[in-house]
């Protein structure tokens, strides 16, 4: 059986889904995909395990070989990834409980569930397989149950947001399949590693040429790339927490991830980026990203929306990597999709504790908050100084290699660009510890701490904020290991 | 005539006329499709983009109750940013094998097996449904779960909560 | 010949098009779609013959069952407004 | 529109070849046009004219909505579960070539069994979604 | 025990003290008796690492590897032992003093404020055995982060605005100036662990090697280098055992060592890696501006603030002289302004404390009443003007005497100047104090509470009697020499 | 009786759809026969008005005479829509069927819409309303050949 | 016949991309939606014709025939695509319910009123 | 089949084919000339009824005793059941929605 574990990865979350359906019943609609989740991120594990002693595995669907079958491709990156969709997804579990009991209507409790084992099945499933258009399979699989998730939100403008993102989230399917399609037609395969391959000795480069223009845009709309971000914010803030917590942690991570693999194991090897600027341009947005979103994160009037620009400023920092393209530089993108992922669950799963309690995370409701919620405040303090990339916290270290790698390359412009986000940020986190710790608590508002299950996922969440910036072993070790694989692949 | 009918639901603002014209542009697709060999295809598209379809936005336009209003400003940016995907599509595609050329790329690699050796290794005589079924058969599971994640999403949407509780409807 | 049928259904298209496109009335897009559905369906028929391969007739079945669908959700939604309306009762 | 005589009989007319087609379809699937999901629509589409001639409230009567909800998931089920069978007979997910010693007649079986578990979860998940739109006008509490 | 375990345990010490502060909420005689314990194991951790060090072992250890190739890892060389002993031994009064203040004037949150103080202790320590500039930075880092409660500490509006400020210059500058150095470091060297002669000896051009000196000495913003001094005189809103923590004991001693340790173990403290011109000329014109500024003010914590920013000036123009002498000066100038200035603050509290007054013209006659604070402060200023009996002069004579070893007239004229000018600022309010009678309707009023003036009479010992075994110090602040040695 | 009809009558429909005669297909055209008539069970439509068995021994002689009705009708309208003055008189008619059953009534109101020219707008036992292209084919459909040939079809009522 | 079958697909995309992105109204931008998935059958399966083939269904008498990879991918997009109009305008419904309009603008407009109230 | 037949047969397909696609244009010009909705349905019955049968029977012809005759043959009932059957719904909703009839000026008949 263990040799079917990349199957499995996808199979045991998307099978819950209509199991959780025929049961109907919220209890067990919880149990079943805390279960799914756990099994998820055990066998995300052992197959990183598994990679790190023998290497890239490769899983052949129906026993079709590739390319003529689907392939599923487990190597250094792609079980990094899926090491984090599944350790988040495991990770809120404990968490969502009464976090969806509260803010899910029962009767549709069961159905919430049912979406959210599709959504992790749609994201484990774009992360793992090794064909073009099933990764759009997958990717649509998340997305609709990504709609439906952030429309079950309080309110009505979880609705639009939801719509939009629906709409935004549909036109950059498309681009993305307009440009696999474009892949298909010059190469006669959907195998990511065959088109490769193949895409090495075309010599007609304008229909690669647009197949890299929308496959950027539309993974760009996906991973909400500046300017193609707008949908994010609202999405973030009227959504469930823990829908927040958990996109926020996967669902961009998982689009910049498959960008990451066609810029560098498919384009890269072709002569198709010869005299592009794309890492050019990539750096030019993602510095519009860390220094604008930054900006208006500041000005944001709640948490939640506050730190929903803060992630869009954040996958700045990871496709600015992308576009410096070299060793430090990828190595800090790739990691700090991980860092972000920890740091952003940490604070989207406290923010929904103080929602909880408090109905929302306005400015004015967070007065004081330091003595009605003293661990949940601590925590996002803690957590925020992971945002600003203080050393010792996760963000420091991811911050740490992209600031070497534009060194590296003497752009001594991006470094101050690194700098100056994280010391915006500071002036958004900044905020909230000042509303936290400074300012009176308002007479009779609400106070105590969220139940024990909820605080038990936010511990470990704050807690690998630190970890993770101390014992660096999983997220830079595996990063680099990723790197080499992009890179050798390249060269 | 394809062209037309996407021009006219576009300036269409009737939102039911729109409707009964999106419903005739499937059934132009699905026409196009038969042409061009793509029976599976045209039949999925008739069944879906005529009927289907047309029953779910009629069923929501009932609940929507509501034509389209006149547009606030000149949209000139959306114009722009089409134009400008049009344009590199065309450029893309300007670069591709022409039209029926039996040595391009998606006609030597790959499907050749599919037309020679399905019937062989699977005994379905429809290469369709054997590559659709058998060899990316789990494309086709994905497909299921999408229709199924839809079907799911607008029960959750829609479902309004029974007046005494109780497991289904 | 089945080109010159096809041509002429084509063009019966083209002209049903024109009155879809004109209306005035929603009834006349929709009498034009239905028309244009029973063309496609002779020219589904058509083009099997012409193909070589008139076992594609399955395919003009289900376009006319769907299109007969379509039109009576129209009817329904025109006289009722709304497609789920119990039965009895009609205005 | 009960008392709509024309309709009214031809949908009853109707009906059952409509039925009948869409089973031909799904069984033909692997000799013509038409497979599961096609299938899937024609069921779906039957159910959806006689809800739309006979009311709603005839057509749950017909087919509850708590049995459709499980047929949407059955279907996924059945879909999945023929990969997990070839799984445990050996072979890779989704392999049908394990499910009869037969490889060539294990193809046929798991395309055959595959395309079951597409129709049941398109046609109970099409008209769930009719029902949905057709309901939320008017039955303030479903 | 070893000396990796004593070091290793040393900042445990206040970090345990704060999680007892913390956990003791609901006891405060119970909290502040921890506290002061923990004031004395620490006090005898660090006192034991003495002997040790001085007879030539550097005691090392690796807490866990943060990054491929970077440890967080400490080292405990005599420079570094010497600012820890500084934060030890001042430790203590600041606690005994604070529980006096903070009881006298109704401070609100008191845990958090002893907590934090021993984080920031804590960080202090980090920083001074910190064996690589990551490491460094990290509790150089956390230093600002745990004192930012201290100094918002009464939470009004004007609390916050100082708070901000101090924030983000302190965030600021290290986050913009302070670690870009220190990976461009890494980038050219392929290492950051303290190394004696320096780590970018050989590694970076002449240019690149001032462009980085620039970068350190302003990112290092606790050094409060003109123009990026200002947080200091925004934190003026703590609470005045806050300011003593702030200017003695941890923060801007802190900014010093760093300065310090930088020139001496990445550039190697000689001209070969960059030109020092730069540096020695802001740290001139910072010492000398920010006297004038000092005696221009009326508000007394201001007019100490203001002096804090020109000692500190000594210390950089000292070690950016790059003269044995000097150097070793600028290590003694750190203890010497640690035991004056935090005399001076903990008088300037106290005279709040007892009389409300924060302006030195209100302070005609207050030496009459309160005449162990002014005595105290008396002592306090002559070691901040340089004379004796005071360690003051100790420090400020090697100082000159490096600056003649370099034959630097610019820093000459500053050292001199900036002494006449402290005399300037600081001997009035002793004459106030003390010969000028108490203007008509001031309320009468007496010594503040025993705990406190306890605590400052036995720092303004510490001056004079570090005037007397200036050679304990010394020795270890000849250590820093070893590390200007390839 | 009429199950067993149905289930025959769906059998081959099967069959003619299929013309693929392996055992498998063949068993599977049975089986959807029977689970095609048991559904049509419970939506009620087995039973006389939908397989209205009594009238297919006269059905032959009136669908031809329909489909010559209908060329007729066809003919008359394509010349009024190619003559360029475009010759119409619409007229609405209303007059009382002779049909009594429903299947007699639909058949009557689907062969007035079938032939080009006139249309069935409403179709009750009690009264038809007509709407017809030119006044003569409207009046036309009263107490016309069609309403009796259809009613003869129902046999005695 | 050339890249006309392209030309034609790409009309019909920048026409529905155009839809969707302009117009304001809900149940517009998803038939704008629609036509722009739509458009990319095209784009797909025309290449995959071969003139004097036939579909891909495997007789005896006939030798070429057109490739079947793009109709399976395209069978997918459709589905993709009714689920996507499905969920899509179950939203608009309940948008409607929610705020009484399915314009983009007054519904913002309606956001921004409220926000301005609070 | 004999050579002449098969001439014979085919002879008359095409000329069923040829009137059918001729009836189906005719349909569609009286849909677009044809001055109101009503009027137009007279137009389009045309093509439903006489276009469709003519090209159905044309391609029977072409089938011989085929299954697909058959499956032709159901096409055609297909056609003359559904097809009336959505005019007369089409007619019944437009009546419903208030378009009201253009009609002959000396008409006696009241509308409904
Ligand atoms: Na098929
Ligand atoms: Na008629």
């Amino acid at each position: 059986m263990l040799d079917h574990l990349p199957a499995l990865q996808v199979v045991v979350p998307l099978m819950s889904a209509p199991i959780i359906v025929l049961l109907r019943r919220p209890g067990a609609a919880w149990l079943i995909s805390t279960l799914a989740s756990f099994v998820a991120f055990a066998i995300a594990v052992a197959l990183a395990l598994r990679v790190a002693e023998t290497g890239t595995v490769s899983y052949a669907m129906g026993s079709w070989p590739p390319p003529w079958g689907i392939e599923y491709r487990v190597d250094a990156l792609s079980a990094f990834m899926l090491v984090l969709v599944a350790g988040v997804a495991a990770l809120v579990m404990p968490y969502a409980r009464r976090s969806v009991a509260a803010e899910v209507a029962e009767h549709q409790a069961y159905l919430f569930y049912a979406m959210y084992c599709l959504c992790v099945a749609g994201l484990l499933g774009m992360t793992i397989t090794g064909d073009l258009f099933n990764v759009f399979v997958f990717l649509e699989i998340s997305s609709l149950s990504t709609y439906v998730l952030i429309a079950l939100g309080r309110g009505r403008r979880a609705l639009l947001a939801a719509f939009q993102y629906l709409i935004v989230g549909t036109i950059g399917a498309t681009f993305y399949v307009i440009g696999i399609g474009l892949l298909y037609l010059v190469t006669g395969s959907l195998n990511f590693a065959d088109v490769a391959q193949r895409l090495a000795g075309i010599g007609e480069l304008r229909p690669v040429l647009a197949a890299l223009a929308f496959i950027t845009v539309g993974l760009g709309l996906k991973l909400a790339l500046f300017p193609l971000h707008q949908w994010l914010p609202n999405a973030y803030a009227f959504a469930p927490s823990v829908v927040t917590t958990f996109l926020a942690a996967t669902a961009t991570k998982v689009s910049v991830y498959v960008l990451v693999r066609f810029y560098f194991l498919v384009f890269a090897p072709s002569q198709a980026l010869e005299g592009v600027p794309v890492g050019g341009v990539l750096i030019a947005l993602s510095a519009a990203a860390i220094v604008a979103m930054s900006l208006v994160a500041v000005f944001q009037p709640d948490l939640k929306r506050m730190f929903a620009y803060s992630s869009v400023a954040q996958i700045g920092y990871v496709t600015l990597g992308l576009g410096i393209a070299n060793e430090a530089a990828l190595t800090g993108s790739l990691a700090h999709l991980v860092n972000h992922g920890v740091t952003k669950s940490a604070l989207f799963l406290l923010v929904g504790g103080i929602v909880l309690r408090g109905g929302d995370a306005s400015f004015a409701s967070l007065a004081g908050l330091g003595q009605r919620m003293p661990w949940t405040s601590f925590g996002i303090g803690v957590a925020g100084l992971s945002l600003i990339g203080v050393p010792a916290t996760a963000g420091f270290t991811s911050k740490w290699y992209l600031i070497a790698g534009a060194a590296e390359q003497g752009s001594w412009w991006i470094v101050a660009l690194v700098v100056a986000g994280s010391l915006i940020a500071v002036a958004y986190v900044w905020r909230f510890v000042e509303a936290a710790y400074l300012a009176q608590p308002p007479a009779g508002a609400a106070a105590g701490e969220p139940p024990l299950s909820m605080r038990a996922s936010e511990a470990v969440a704050v807690a690998l904020c630190v970890v993770l910036g101390l014992v660096t072993a999983f997220n830079i070790g595996f990063a680099r290991r990723a790197v080499g694989l992009l890179l050798g692949g390249a060269g | 005539m394809m062209a037309v009918l996407v021009v006219a639901v576009a300036v269409q603002r009737n939102l039911f006329s729109v409707v009964v014209l999106t419903g005739i542009y499937s059934f132009l697709m699905a026409s196009v499709l038969v042409a061009l060999d793509a029976v599976d295809v045209a039949m999925t598209e008739a069944s879906v983009g005529a009927g289907i379809s047309t029953v779910l936005l009629l069923g929501a336009l009932y609940l929507v109750r509501a034509d389209e209003a006149k547009p606030m400003h000149r949209p000139l940016l959306p114009l722009l940013v089409s134009v400008g995907v049009g344009a590199a599509l065309v450029y893309g595609t300007l670069g591709l094998p022409a039209f029926s050329d039996p040595s391009a790329p998606i006609h030597t690699h790959v499907a050749p097996r599919y037309l020679n050796d399905a019937l062989r290794e699977t005994g379905v005589p429809n290469v369709v449904t054997a590559v659709l079924a058998s060899y990316r058969g789990y494309d086709t599971l994905g497909e299921t779960t999408v229709v199924f994640t839809a079907g799911v999403g607008v029960v959750a949407l829609l479902r309004r909560r029974r007046r005494r509780g109780g497991g289904g409807e | 010949m089945f080109a010159a049928a096809a041509l002429a259904l084509l063009v019966a298209v083209a002209l049903a098009i024109v009155r879809a496109v004109r209306g005035p009335t929603v009834f006349d897009r929709v009498q034009a779609g239905n028309t244009i559905g029973t063309i496609a369906m002779m020219l589904m028929a058509v083009m099997g013959f012409l193909a070589g391969r008139p076992e594609f007739l399955d395919l003009a079945i289900v376009y006319g069952l769907l299109n007969l669908v379509g039109t009576i959700a129209v009817l329904k939604f025109f006289r009722r407004g709304d497609l789920g309306a119990p039965a009895d009762g009609e205005t | 529109m009960k008392n709509d005589l024309v309709l009214r009989v031809v949908a009853k007319l109707f009906t059952p070849f409509v039925l009948l087609f869409a089973l031909y379809v799904q069984f033909h699937g692997e000799l013509g046009p038409g497979g599961g999901f096609q299938a899937g629509v024609i069921v779906a589409a039957a159910v959806i004219l006689y809800a739309i001639v006979f009311g709603l409230p005839a057509a749950r009567r017909l087919v509850p909505d708590a049995i459709v909800e499980s047929m949407m998931a059955i279907g996924v089920l059945i879909y999945a579960g023929v990969g997990v069978a070839g799984l445990l007979l050996g072979g890779a997910y989704l392999d049908y070539f394990v499910l009869d010693r037969d490889p060539v007649h294990g193809q046929e079986r798991g395309i055959f069994w595959v395309e079951i578990g597409v129709a049941i979860t398109v046609s109970s998940v099409m008209l769930k979604i009719f029902a949905m739109f057709a309901s939320r006008g008017h039955d303030p509490d479903e | 025990m070893s000396a990796e375990s004593l070091a290793a345990l040393a900042p445990m010490v206040p970090v345990a003290a704060a999680a007892l502060a913390a956990l003791l909420h609901r006891a405060p005689n119970l909290r502040e008796a921890a506290s002061l314990a923990a004031g004395a194991v620490l006090l005898a951790c660090i006192g034991a690492l003495v002997g040790p060090v001085l007879a030539g072992e550097r005691p090392e250890f690796v807490l866990v590897e943060m990054l491929p190739g970077l440890d967080l890892a400490f080292r405990v060389e005599p420079f570094g032992l010497l600012f820890a002993l500084i934060v030890a031994v001042l430790w203590l009064p600041s606690t005994l003093y604070s529980i006096g203040y903070l009881r006298a004037n109704g401070e609100a949150k008191q845990s958090r404020f002893f907590a934090c103080f021993a984080l920031a202790i804590a960080s202090a320590i980090g920083v001074a055995f910190a064996g690589n500039l990551l490491t460094l930075f990290m509790f150089y880092e956390a230093l600002t982060l745990v004192t930012w409660p201290l100094v918002t500490h009464h939470g009004d509006e004007e609390a916050r605005r100082g708070g901000r400020t101090y924030l983000a210059l302190l965030i600021g500058t290290s986050t913009a100036l302070f670690l870009p150095a220190i990976v461009a470091t890494w980038v050219a060297a392929g290492t950051l662990d303290f190394t004696p002669g320096g780590i970018l000896r050989g590694r970076v051009s002449y240019g690149m090697g001032t462009f980085l000196l620039l970068l350190f000495a302003f990112g290092i913003g606790k050094a409060a280098l003109m123009p990026l001094h200002r947080w200091l005189p925004a934190a003026m809103v703590a609470p005045a055992p806050v300011s003593a923590l702030l200017h003695a004991v941890a923060v801007v001693k802190a900014g010093a060592f760093c300065v310090v340790k930088v020139v001496v173990y990445v550039f190697g403290a000689d001209g070969t890696v960059a030109d020092f011109t730069p540096l020695v000329t802001v740290a001139a014109f910072t010492l000398v501006a920010a006297s004038v500024v000092a005696l221009r003010a009326d508000n007394l914590k201001r007019r100490l603030a203001y002096s804090t920013v020109s000692q500190l000036a000594y210390v950089v123009l000292a070690v950016a002289l790059l003269a044995p002498l000097s150097v070793a000066g600028a290590a003694m100038h750190v203890v010497a302004h640690a035991a004056g200035k935090i005399t001076l603050f903990f008088a300037a509290g106290a005279v709040y404390t007892a009389a409300h007054k924060t302006k030195v013209s209100e302070l005609d006659g207050a030496g009459r009443r309160m005449p162990w604070t002014f005595g105290a402060f008396a002592v306090a200023s002559l070691s901040m003007i340089g004379l004796p009996p005071a360690v003051g002069v100790a420090s400020k004579w090697l100082i000159v005497a490096g600056a003649a070893q370099a034959e630097n007239a610019l820093a000459l004229a500053a050292l001199f100047a900036g002494t006449l000018l402290s005399a300037g600022y600081l001997l009035p309010v002793v004459y106030r104090a003390f010969l000028r009678a108490p203007a008509a309707g001031d309320s009468p009023h007496g010594e503040a509470p025993a705990t406190m003036v306890v605590a400052l009479v036995a720092t303004a010992t510490l001056t004079v009697a570090l005037f007397f075994r200036h050679d304990v110090p010394l020795s270890l602040a000849r250590g820093l020499l070893e590390g200007m040695r390839p | 009786m009429v199950v067993v009809a149905a289930f025959v009558l769906q059998f081959v429909f099967w069959l003619l759809l299929s013309g693929v005669f392996t055992p498998f297909l063949v068993a599977a055209g049975a089986g959807s026969a029977i689970a095609v008539v048991w559904f049509a069970r419970r939506m009620d439509m087995v039973d006389v008005e939908s397989f209205p068995l009594v009238m297919w021994r006269t059905t032959f002689h009136y669908w031809p005479w329909l489909l010559k009705e209908i060329c007729k009708s066809g003919w008359t309208v394509t010349r009024i829509v190619l003559d360029p003055k475009l010759p119409v008189s619409p007229t609405l008619v209303r007059f009382r069927p002779l049909q009594r059953t429903p299947v007699g009534l639909v058949t009557h109101a689907n062969s007035i819409t079938l032939t080009p020219g006139t249309i069935t707008i409403e179709a009750t036992p009690e009264e038809f309303l007509v709407h017809g292209l030119t006044r003569d084919g409207a009046h036309g459909c009263v107490d016309s050949e069609m309403d009796r040939r259809v009613a003869a079809l129902e046999g005695a009522p | 016949m050339g890249h006309y079958a392209y030309f034609v697909a790409i009309f019909l995309m920048v026409a529905g991309l155009y839809v969707t992105v302009a117009r304001g109204n809900l149940v517009k931008k998803l038939i704008g939606l629609s036509i722009f998935q739509t458009s990319v059958y095209l784009l797909y399966i025309a290449p995959g014709k071969l003139i004097g083939a036939t579909a891909p269904i495997v007789a005896p008498q006939y030798a070429t025939y057109s490739n079947p990879l793009p109709h399976v991918l395209i069978l997918t997009a459709i589905v993709v695509g009714v689920a996507t109009l499905a969920l899509g305008l179950a939203l608009v419904v309940r948008i409607r319910e929610a705020y009484g309009t399915v314009e983009e603008d007054q519904i913002l407009a309606e956001d921004e009123r409220r926000d301005a109230d609070a | 089949m004999t050579v002449g037949a098969q001439l014979v047969v085919d002879v008359a397909s095409w000329a069923l084919l040829l009137a059918g696609g001729f009836f189906s244009v005719v349909g569609a010009l009286g849909l677009l000339r044809l001055p109101d909705f009503f009027t137009r349905m007279h137009g389009a019955s045309v093509t439903d009824t006489l276009g469709a049968g003519l090209i159905l029977l044309g391609l029977v012809l072409q089938a011989g005793l085929t299954l697909v005759a058959v499956k032709l043959l159901f096409l055609a009932i297909f056609i003359f059941f559904a097809s009336p059957a959505a005019t007369h719904a089409l007619v019944k909703a437009a009546l419903a929605r208030g378009v009201k009839p253009q009609l002959a000026p000396e008409d006696p008949t009241s509308k409904p």
